[in-house]
């Protein structure tokens, strides 16, 4: 019973929750929500596989990737969440 | 100790897996963004119990803490914005939903059989990169990764991050400058007293990231929240003239860090190949210049629209200027 | 100073995007500068990898696996220029298309969302290394993305926010399997894919991988995004997501296939089996279709399918020769649907609307457009001696080798819905007598004509040079082949 | 200099883009610019006539023409200059000059001019590129170019009716294209090649794989049989009549119909080698399927009113005699076929244009419609008559030496039967051609309205019938004379026969 | 067997004519009319041995007898008769003329039997005689202006014919010195009286140019009249040649050429008179003539190789048998035609119609075809100049023959003889019988005397063209003729105009399928489309794609079969290089060096 195992499955479990909502969620909000936690579901399994048992130091490699996976995550999620908003605008300007 | 530990990661695990789960089925969206961010807090901890503290870091700043801001200006907006009942969405019927089910069982069961079967803790680029360490210009691996073995993938990152701010320029190009969250008047002056603060946590994060965790991203997400305050407070009111500072801004960090990347081949060196004597100097020099453009970015997607001059007649109800 | 054509490919259109951001005025001189210096960059590549065979440059001087390199044979070459070539003329196209005042903004920012996708894309053709990829096909995503929803309608945000969850999902998915790549082997470059044992972990980063490029090059039945998103983009954006942004995904696919080939022959005929499904689906769609750049963006999902089944023609045994066709079709679909979109885009300008049964009804007839359209349709429908038809034949030829038959007939089959639905187009074009008003002929020329035809011409054209294209592919052994 | 030395060796290739070239220039030209357009097209047609006048006298010479391009690992785009070729090309050169020069008459001041003589060159082009085809390869080439180019030209009146028999000629046809495409790949999977090789390629083949060679016989001949209107193949033949008058007369005398027929011809002599075919046992069914199509066509021919089908269907009948004369598997009625291909363009070109004469003339486009009409226009009247005369195989006109030539090869393979149905196929000819001819001179046309006061056609439209209907008579009368139709035929008969 | 027993076969009919005359009796004879050559049937079948009776007493001596070739006459003749009686007792169930008719059938009937069962000359010229203006009363018994016309040309031939014969007959018993047959016909006659026979014969056989009585008579007289005419009676001439002309004997190399040419010109002038004609049984009884031409044509050969007689003899006795059976056939099918209300009976009797028709003809196997076959074999043994000549007519006539009686077809259908009113299918049954027996004639005639029929069923197959040429040639004639009479135009919509209509409503029903179809074509794609995009299956399909996909995988690998990676790649890089000495990558050597196919799979 090792952290990595804990955490890969947590990682996983993480994943398929993300990957569910990001499939059966209608509301858009939240469709954005699940593909974040697909990303952090991501992120646990190349963090879970650079990790070394202590005292010997994780790989960096994985780390900098998941970093970098952050990033780009964030820049996807604000141009979806923009679509929203601005999707959103023009559907009021429908209704009114 | 090694069994309190275990049942500390196991909690931990349970409490993120119910989070998340909950972030999805909660009925209000403001609470399952609040379970999502505490979500992205867990999972840093988690992440730190991996001995991982540079993306906890950047998780807790950019994954949580960003992304949970956005999520709740989006929301924001689309409460505050008037419209009809949005129309029922269409019940999905039964056999699908079982398939769907049955799917996702059937793959979370394949990732986590293949998962168990994997080798784990294996060789992985670790040998490689402490060979190379010594050359890298920098003290602290991850950053040696991500500025210098990999800095290509880290240029392209901070392009995403450029596209990114370019495309939400152009989504909501245009729209009047539609209500946006203020902070009441007791946390104007409460943002009046931490941003000194935040920008020296920022800056000394940026600095650390050479030998120590921490590191451009990290700096810039903490630098960006100072933005964040400024907006959210009216300290600071985007204009049309601060575009076109705005934009160089924006590019700033890529421009310098592929500028770099090429002009080093002037001595007969790969792209990327800083010279060994001045590999520190330049990777700072990135990293600073980076750290500027992803806070201002950072920023600039949570405000969204491209500030422009409003015409006087559509002010404040929602028209298009280029229309 | 030693720079080299590799890097100059994907920095070229990264510098030219900043400077077109910055300085929004001169977006169109930069971009057009820009696409020129591209496309030297790629001229002077194909000099080196024809010289070479194949050129590699290891960024920052680290040798994979630690470091990244760029490496570019026949095939990255090929991709390159099909992208520069269909990319500068879009470019002019677009030129003209967003001519105005009001339409100064968006120029403004298509010429950085566009010269962003194209960095992606010549990143894409360049790399070794999958996590690199994944980088890439964001930056591609988000710049898509944006040029989606560049006309601003309802109809195309819609659509560009479904492209936006389908394209984050597919890189996530492939992100995943990236994840269990290193997992298992703790490489992330393509050459140490190549000798890895096979094991679930890799078994299982394969299928994510290959589900999440399949997602985004839009195979049926994962096409559920492409048709609203590339029918509602205004003009030069839809051809360049037809005919460039999907084929970045397939160019993936098959070269992560060729280093990590599919496990199983049933996986490759249901690959096959797919594709057969976007022939006919598709085909049935666009049959149906009421709107023209329906038509042909449900035009593109049957060309994809068709791809797919060039890939899976002759089983796993024959992927050496199978990556040909689809390479050909790949080629041939990129320069032929952009010519096809920009036209339509031309004719929907023109007319004033692009319902199909109405096309008839105007006595406006931008005849230099809709010839364009019809020499396009030449080319997708697989007439000789088009580069399509070359590619058909590739595929109906190995086929019918290996005594596939069934691929040769859903071919045959998807051949005669294409002249189904393209002649429904036709007719519009050619009659007249609905008309009340004297039809003006010429009326409706303009240089904007000009792009889409010569792209239309390049697609028939090529096919008269498809033994030195594909010599050219060869270069570098792409497939691993041996001459 | 090479290349204008003597020889020549890109002079199929010249000849190929005299109106290749032609036609890109011709759309480019703004619709009034008529009179650049003529000269262009006439230009064009008279180089074009000139060139193949010296390809031909080269070719008797025995140069070779052979011009080859690799489009694909091993398979090749490939023209060649065989004496079988100069007959079509040769055909095509001079039905060209004169089909022009009746549709700049026809379509004088009428819509589209330039998409029409466009697409006319290209048509002309792709013909001259079949003929050419070194292979099975480049023939589907330009067989599929020839769909595409003819299709603008049936549909050119842009009505309802036109572009329906649009859409069912180019379902046919591309049906057809498609089928072919399939054979031609099933030629390069079986044989490794899809050259065309005096004698036959299949020879090997045809004894390992006796059913795969049979379905292959099929499948191409049914894939052009759909140009060369077999029955059942020949439903969109008499629809595609709303075309234009020199579109019709281009369709039936050279390009679409001759296309599949001469296809035919390649694939039987070229491809299997007519021993092959024999061996393989399939001579005599697709004779029988000429046969049928002979009678069916005469037969449908005799109840249409309308003048352009009932010469649409005489031309299905009339094309299956080059497809009898080549499965009749005899050298004699090969020459019978070859000579048929050129007689019969001939013929129906003159019949199609005097029909065009009378509906622009005098508005007759029936049958019933014709009386009086000879005294009304007796030069176009005089032409039509002579080809009608000469399809029912009366000497020495151009159709009774074919029908001569099948015959003696009929006898010469031992199918009797082939004679009673020439008999009988000559004697619908007549029921169906003389009523016509019967209406025109001896009947008063004084319940047409239009026939009062001098029709109003000019030279460039009365000139080219009468020219073709002079050139009927001569190749009739001429037979054997040096260069004609016939002594060619013989000499590509010697070629084909002798391997 | 008694010379009562003739008596009584020969009487029997006679008395039954003579009880016709008593109206109480009528009604049974005519029910019995059917039965009246009955007993003359017996006595042929009974007597299978020549038989000779005498009644010296009678007559100039009455001399009867059966011999092999009376006896195959009497049978078929007898047949027939009995098959015309039974037509003729429902044809003329309400003639008011009905008792004359039917004395007049019954004495020509004696007389019929009489001149077969006479061996000498007197009593056959009786008989003969008999027969003859009995047959009077049957030609003229309608009383129309036709039937006028054609009686009194029968009686002026029948009176000429009577008195050439008697002529001849005297003259040849007076060389001969004897009265009886077999003398004659053994005794080497001089011409005039072979000349005299054979033209009195020539008359009743119909032969030209002495046929110009028969087509008008057996047109005028009632159907069962012209059956047992054109059947029976006119084979009386031929038996008369037999009987007493000395073929076989002497060589009249004369009168066989005449006798010859004759017939060669009846056979094919038959046709072209016979064509003309408007009336069935008119064209029927040219068809007789014709018929009778290649008799004529046995006849002549006969004459002229008396040693090829032998051979001829049976054939032309069988093509007698053949063409009464047939030709009676098709005169009493006429008449069931005509008796026929229906179409649909019509067409019934049509089909029935053509067995007796194409067996005439020549049909392959049928005994037309064998008779001629076998009679072109015989000739060929006589005359080396004739026999080209013969065997051409012979085959031709197949073809005249099948003109003939399609023309008689066509007239039948075109202008239906008028029958009187009676029970439609008692007709039938005689019909029907008599082309059954035409059709089986090959078959009986062997049981009847083996000797007889076997040169018949060694007859070479015959060809079926000139029956298909004649056919075809009919058709055709019919068609033009058909076409003419109407319009050609109006023709020619008249027969597309059943393909028309069903082609026509094929289009309306494939059109509103097609309608329907691609309502339907254009509705359920979009409706499929909606609600895949409704359900979202779209996003099921990524799941859905990835668990079958690693099932697909998971399955291989328990199977352990996968494909692995590329043979060549797998002495690749080195799987830990160091940065900065790593020489190759991935485009090193190692993909150019190797041989090996790319997949290991293939590996041979």
């Amino acid at each position: 019973m090792t952290p990595d195992l804990i955490y890969g499955v947590t990682g996983i479990a993480v994943f398929a929750i993300g990957l569910v909502g990001a499939i059966v969620a209608q509301n858009r909000l939240r469709r954005v929500l699940a593909l974040k936690l697909c990303s952090v579901g991501a992120g646990f399994v190349l963090i879970v596989a650079a990790w070394r048992s202590p005292p010997d130091a994780p790989d960096p490699v994985p780390h900098a990737l998941v970093i970098t996976g952050i990033v780009v995550m964030v820049s996807a999620t604000a141009v979806a969440l923009a679509l929203i908003r601005r999707l959103h605008s023009l559907e009021a300007e429908d209704d009114a | 100790m090694i069994d309190t530990m275990v049942i500390f990661d196991l909690l931990l695990a349970v409490a993120v897996v119910a989070l998340a789960v909950a972030s999805m089925t909660t009925r209000d969206m403001f609470a399952a963004i609040v379970l999502f961010v505490v979500f992205g807090l867990l999972s840093a901890l988690a992440w730190v119990r991996l001995s991982a503290p540079d993306v906890a870091l950047a998780e807790a700043a950019i994954g949580t803490g960003v992304t949970g801001a956005l999520l709740l200006r989006t929301l924001h907006h689309v409460q505050t914005v008037e419209r009809k009942a949005a129309p029922e969405p269409l019940p999905v019927p039964m056999g699908v939903q079982i398939a769907n089910a049955a799917f996702c069982g059937l793959l979370t069961l394949g990732l986590a059989a293949a998962f168990a079967g994997a080798p784990r803790g294996g060789p992985g680029f670790d040998l490689l990169v402490a060979d190379a360490m010594s050359i890298s210009g920098v003290d602290h691996p991850v950053t040696a990764v991500l500025l210098n073995f990999r800095a290509y993938d880290t240029l392209m990152e901070v392009v995403v991050l450029l596209a990114a701010v370019i495309a939400v320029w152009q989504i909501e190009r245009g729209l009047s400058d539609a209500p946006a969250p203020a902070l009441g008047e007791v946390w104007q002056g409460f943002a009046r007293l931490t941003l000194p603060a935040i920008v020296v946590v920022g800056t000394y994060l940026l600095w650390v990231g050479s030998s120590a965790p921490g590191g451009a991203f990290q700096g810039g997400a903490v630098l960006a929240a100072v933005g964040l305050l400024l907006l959210l407070s009216r300290l600071y009111v985007p204009r049309p003239s601060h575009r076109g500072a705005a934009r160089v801004a924006f590019v700033l960090g890529t421009g310098a860090f592929a500028a770099v990347a090429l002009l080093v081949t002037g001595g007969g060196r790969m792209p990327f190949e800083y010279p060994l004597e001045h590999a520190k100097t330049l990777i700072l020099l990135i990293e600073g210049l980076v750290t500027i453009s992803i806070a201002v970015t950072l920023a600039a997607l949570f405000h969204g629209r491209e500030p422009v001059a409003l015409p006087e007649r559509a002010a404040g109800t929602g028209g298009r200027d280029d229309a | 100073m030693t720079l080299d054509p590799l890097t100059l490919v994907v920095f070229a259109p990264l510098f030219g995007a900043m400077a077109a951001f910055v300085a929004p005025r001169a977006a169109a001189a930069i971009g057009l500068a820009t696409m020129a210096l591209t496309g030297a960059a790629v001229a002077w590549l194909a000099t080196e990898v024809h010289a070479a065979g194949a050129v590699r440059t290891p960024l920052g001087g680290w040798e994979p696996p630690l470091g990244i390199a760029l490496r570019a044979d026949g095939l990255s070459v090929a991709m390159l220029v099909l992208t520069t070539g269909v990319g500068l003329l879009v470019s002019l196209g677009a030129l003209d298309s967003f001519k105005g005042t009001a339409n100064a903004r968006l120029q403004q920012y298509f010429w950085p969302l566009w010269l962003l996708l194209l960095t992606g894309m010549n990143g894409v053709y360049l790399s070794t290394d999958i996590f690199n990829l994944y980088v890439m096909i964001e930056v591609i995503a988000l710049a898509a993305v944006g040029l989606t929803v560049l006309s601003g309608t309802r109809a195309a945000l819609r659509a560009g926010l479904e492209y936006m969850y389908a394209s984050i999902l597919g890189a996530l998915l492939f992100l995943l399997g990236v994840g269990f790549v290193y997992l298992q082997i703790g490489q992330l470059d393509f050459a140490g894919l190549i000798g890895a044992e096979p094991s679930a972990a890799m078994s299982t980063a394969l299928a994510l991988m290959v589900v999440g490029l399949l997602l985004k090059t839009a195979l049926f039945p994962l096409h559920f995004w492409l048709p609203s998103a590339h029918a509602n983009a205004t003009a030069p954006a839809s051809a360049l997501l037809s005919g460039l942004v999907v084929k970045a995904a397939l160019y993936i696919f098959l070269r992560l296939t060729t280093y990590m080939p599919l496990p199983d022959e049933i996986l490759v005929a249901l690959i096959g089996a797919l594709g057969a499904g976007a022939v006919l689906w598709g085909g049935v769609q666009a049959l149906r279709a009421e709107r023209l750049k329906m038509l042909v963006a449900w035009s593109t999902v049957v060309q994809i399918g068709l791809i797919f089944i060039a890939f899976a023609r002759a089983g796993q045994v024959g992927l050496t020769e199978s990556w040909k066709a689809a390479a050909l079709l790949i080629l041939a679909h990129g320069a032929a649907k952009a010519a096809m979109f920009l036209s339509a885009g031309r004719i929907k300008d023109e007319i004033g609307h692009d319902i199909i049964r109405d096309l008839d009804r105007t006595p406006v007839r931008p005849t230099l457009a809709q010839f364009t359209f019809a020499l396009a349709a030449i080319s997708l429908i697989g007439l000789p001696p088009s580069l399509g038809f070359i590619g058909k034949w590739s595929l109906m030829e190995g086929a019918m080798a290996a005594g596939y038959w069934h691929w040769v007939a859903v071919t045959m089959v998807g051949t005669l819905m294409s002249v189904g639905y393209f002649s429904r187009v036709m007719a519009g074009f050619l009659r007249f007598d609905r008309v009340r008003a004297p039809v003006a002929e010429h009326q409706g020329w303009a240089l904007a004509d000009l792009p889409p035809l010569v792209l239309a011409l390049g697609a028939i054209g090529l096919g008269l040079a498809a033994a030195p294209i594909l010599s050219f592919i060869e270069l570098g052994y792409p497939f691993g082949m041996t001459p | 200099m090479t290349l204008l030395s003597a020889d020549m060796p890109l002079l199929p290739l010249f000849i190929l883009l005299t109106s290749l070239l032609a036609s890109p220039v011709l759309f480019a030209l703004p619709e009034s610019a008529a009179r650049l357009r003529t000269g262009i097209n006439l230009g064009m047609a008279a180089l074009k006539v000139a060139l193949v006048a010296w390809l031909s006298w080269k070719v008797s010479q025995g140069v070779i023409y052979d011009l080859s391009f690799t489009m694909l690992p091993g398979l090749e785009f490939k023209l060649q200059a065989d004496p079988l070729a100069i007959l079509f090309i040769a055909l095509s050169a001079i039905l060209w000059l004169i089909t022009t020069v009746y549709s700049v008459g026809y379509l004088e001041r009428g819509p589209h001019r330039a998409r029409f003589f466009g697409f006319f060159s290209l048509c002309v082009a792709a013909t001259v590129g079949i003929a050419m085809a070194g292979n099975l390869f480049t023939f589907l080439i330009f067989y599929e170019l020839l769909t595409l180019a003819t299709y603008p030209l049936v549909i050119h009146r842009g009505s309802a009716e036109a572009l329906r028999a649009g859409r069912i000629y180019l379902i046919y046809t591309l049906v057809g294209g498609l089928v072919l495409l399939l054979g031609t790949l099933g030629l390069w999977v079986l044989a490794g090649t899809t050259d065309f090789v005096p004698g036959g390629v299949l020879g090997a083949v045809a004894n390992d794989q006796r059913l795969a060679a049979q379905l292959l016989f099929v499948v191409l001949v049914g894939a052009l049989g759909v140009k060369a209107a077999l029955v059942p193949f020949h439903a969109w033949l008499p629809i595609a009549m709303v075309a234009p008058a020199p579109v019709s007369a281009l369709l039936h005398a050279v390009a679409v119909v001759k296309a599949g027929a001469f296809g035919i011809m390649r694939v039987v002599y070229e491809v299997f080698g007519i021993e092959t075919a024999q061996v393989l046992g399939l001579t005599a069914p697709l004779a029988a399927l000429a046969a049928v199509t002979i009678l069916y066509g005469s037969l449908r021919a005799i109840t249409q009113d309308d003048i352009k089908k009932r010469l649409a269907y005489s031309t299905v009948s009339q094309v299956s005699y080059i497809t009898l004369g080549v499965a009749l598997a005899s050298p004699i009625a090969a020459v019978g076929a070859l000579a048929h291909l050129i007689h019969q363009g001939l013929m129906k070109i003159t019949m199609f244009m005097a029909a065009g004469n009378l509906a622009e003339g005098l508005g007759v486009k029936k049958v019933s419609a014709m009386d009086g009409v000879g005294r009304a226009m007796p030069g176009t009247m005089l032409a039509f008559s002579l080809a009608a005369l000469a399809m029912i195989g009366l000497p020495p006109l151009a159709g009774f030496v074919s029908k001569w030539y099948l015959a003696q090869g009929a006898l010469d393979a031992g199918a009797a039967w082939v004679i009673a149905l020439l008999l009988g196929s000559s004697l619908l000819n007549a029921v169906y051609f003389l009523p016509m001819l019967h209406r025109a001179w001896f009947r008063d046309g004084s319940d047409t309205p239009e026939t009062p006061g001098r029709p109003r056609i000019g030279w460039w439209l009365a000139g080219p019938p009468i020219t073709t209907a002079l050139l009927v008579l001569v190749v009739g009368s001429f037979a054997n004379a040096p260069f004609s139709p016939l002594e060619w035929t013989r000499f590509v008969v010697s070629i084909e026969y002798l391997e | 067997m008694t010379l009562s027993a003739f008596l009584f076969a020969l009487g029997w009919p006679l008395a039954m004519a003579f009880a016709l005359l008593w109206e109480g009796a009528r009604p049974v004879l005519w029910r019995m009319m059917p039965l009246a050559p009955l007993p003359a049937l017996v006595l042929a079948l009974l007597n299978t041995a020549p038989l000779q009776v005498t009644g010296a007493w009678l007559m100039l001596g009455l001399t009867l007898g059966i011999d092999d070739t009376s006896r195959l006459f009497l049978v078929f003749t007898t047949v027939l008769w009995i098959a015309a009686g039974a037509a003729a007792r429902h044809w003329m169930r309400a003639d008011p003329r009905a008792t004359a008719f039917g004395v007049a059938f019954l004495l020509a009937m004696s007389g019929n039997l009489g001149l077969i069962v006479a061996q000498d000359a007197v009593t056959f010229y009786a008989a003969f005689a008999l027969m003859s203006f009995a047959s009077y009363g049957l030609v003229i018994h309608t009383r129309s202006d036709s039937a006028d016309r054609a009686a009194k040309l029968y009686i002026a031939f029948v009176v000429a014919g009577e008195l050439i014969l008697f002529s001849g007959l005297v003259l040849a018993a007076t060389q001969v010195g004897s009265i009886l047959l077999a003398d004659l016909r053994t005794a080497a006659l001089d011409g005039l009286a072979v000349a005299l026979l054979l033209a009195g014969f020539g008359v009743k056989l119909g032969v030209m140019p002495l046929h110009f009585w028969l087509p008008p008579a057996h047109g005028a007289a009632p159907v069962p009249a012209s059956a047992v005419l054109s059947g029976a009676m006119i084979k009386a001439g031929l038996f008369g040649i037999v009987s007493a002309v000395p073929l076989g004997v002497v060589a009249y190399d004369d009168h066989g050429t005449v006798v010859m040419a004759a017939g060669m010109v009846t056979i094919f002038a038959a046709l072209l008179l016979g064509v003309q004609r408007s009336a069935a049984k008119e064209v029927l009884g040219f068809s007789s003539v014709g018929q009778m031409g290649i008799i004529a044509l046995g006849l002549g050969a006969g004459l002229m190789t008396p040693e090829a007689w032998p051979a001829i003899a049976p054939l032309l006795l069988f093509l007698a048998a053949h063409h009464a059976l047939a030709k009676g056939a098709l005169f009493l099918g006429v008449g069931a035609f005509a008796a026929q209300g229906s179409a649909t009976s019509r067409g019934l009797i049509t089909v029935l119609w053509l067995v007796p028709a194409l067996v005439l003809a020549g049909l392959p196997a049928t005994s037309g075809a064998l008779g001629k076959e076998a009679l072109k074999a015989a000739l060929a043994e006589g005359s080396a100049v004739w026999a080209p000549w013969l065997t051409l007519a012979l085959t031709l006539s197949g073809v005249a023959t099948t003109l003939l009686v399609a023309r008689a077809l066509a007239l039948m259908w075109l202008s239906p003889p008028k029958a009187p009113p009676t029970r439609s299918e008692a007709l039938a049954l005689p019909f029907a019988g008599l082309a059954g027996l035409s059709l089986a004639l090959p078959a009986i005639w062997p049981v009847l005397n083996p000797i007889v029929a076997a040169p018949v069923l060694q007859a070479a197959p015959a060809a079926f063209w000139p029956v298909g040429l004649g056919i075809a040639v009919a058709l055709g004639v019919a068609v033009t003729a058909h076409a003419q009479r109407i319009g050609v135009s109006v023709f020619f919509d008249g027969i597309t105009a059943p393909p028309r209509a069903l082609v026509r409503q094929l289009e309306n029903v494939w059109a509103a399928k097609r309608r329907a179809a691609r309502r339907m074509g254009y509705a359920i794609p979009r409706s499929v489309e909606a609600a895949a995009q409704r359900w979202r299956l779209g996003q099921t399909a990524i799941v859905g794609l990835i668990a079958m996909f690693l099932l697909v995988e998971a399955v291989a690998a328990v199977r352990d079969d996968r494909i692995t990676a590329p043979a060549e790649y797998l002495d690749g890089p080195a799987a830990t290089p160091t940065p900065g000495t790593m020489p190759e990558s991935i485009d090193g050597p190692q993909m150019e060096d190797t041989d090996a196919p790319r997949d290991g799979v293939s590996d041979p």
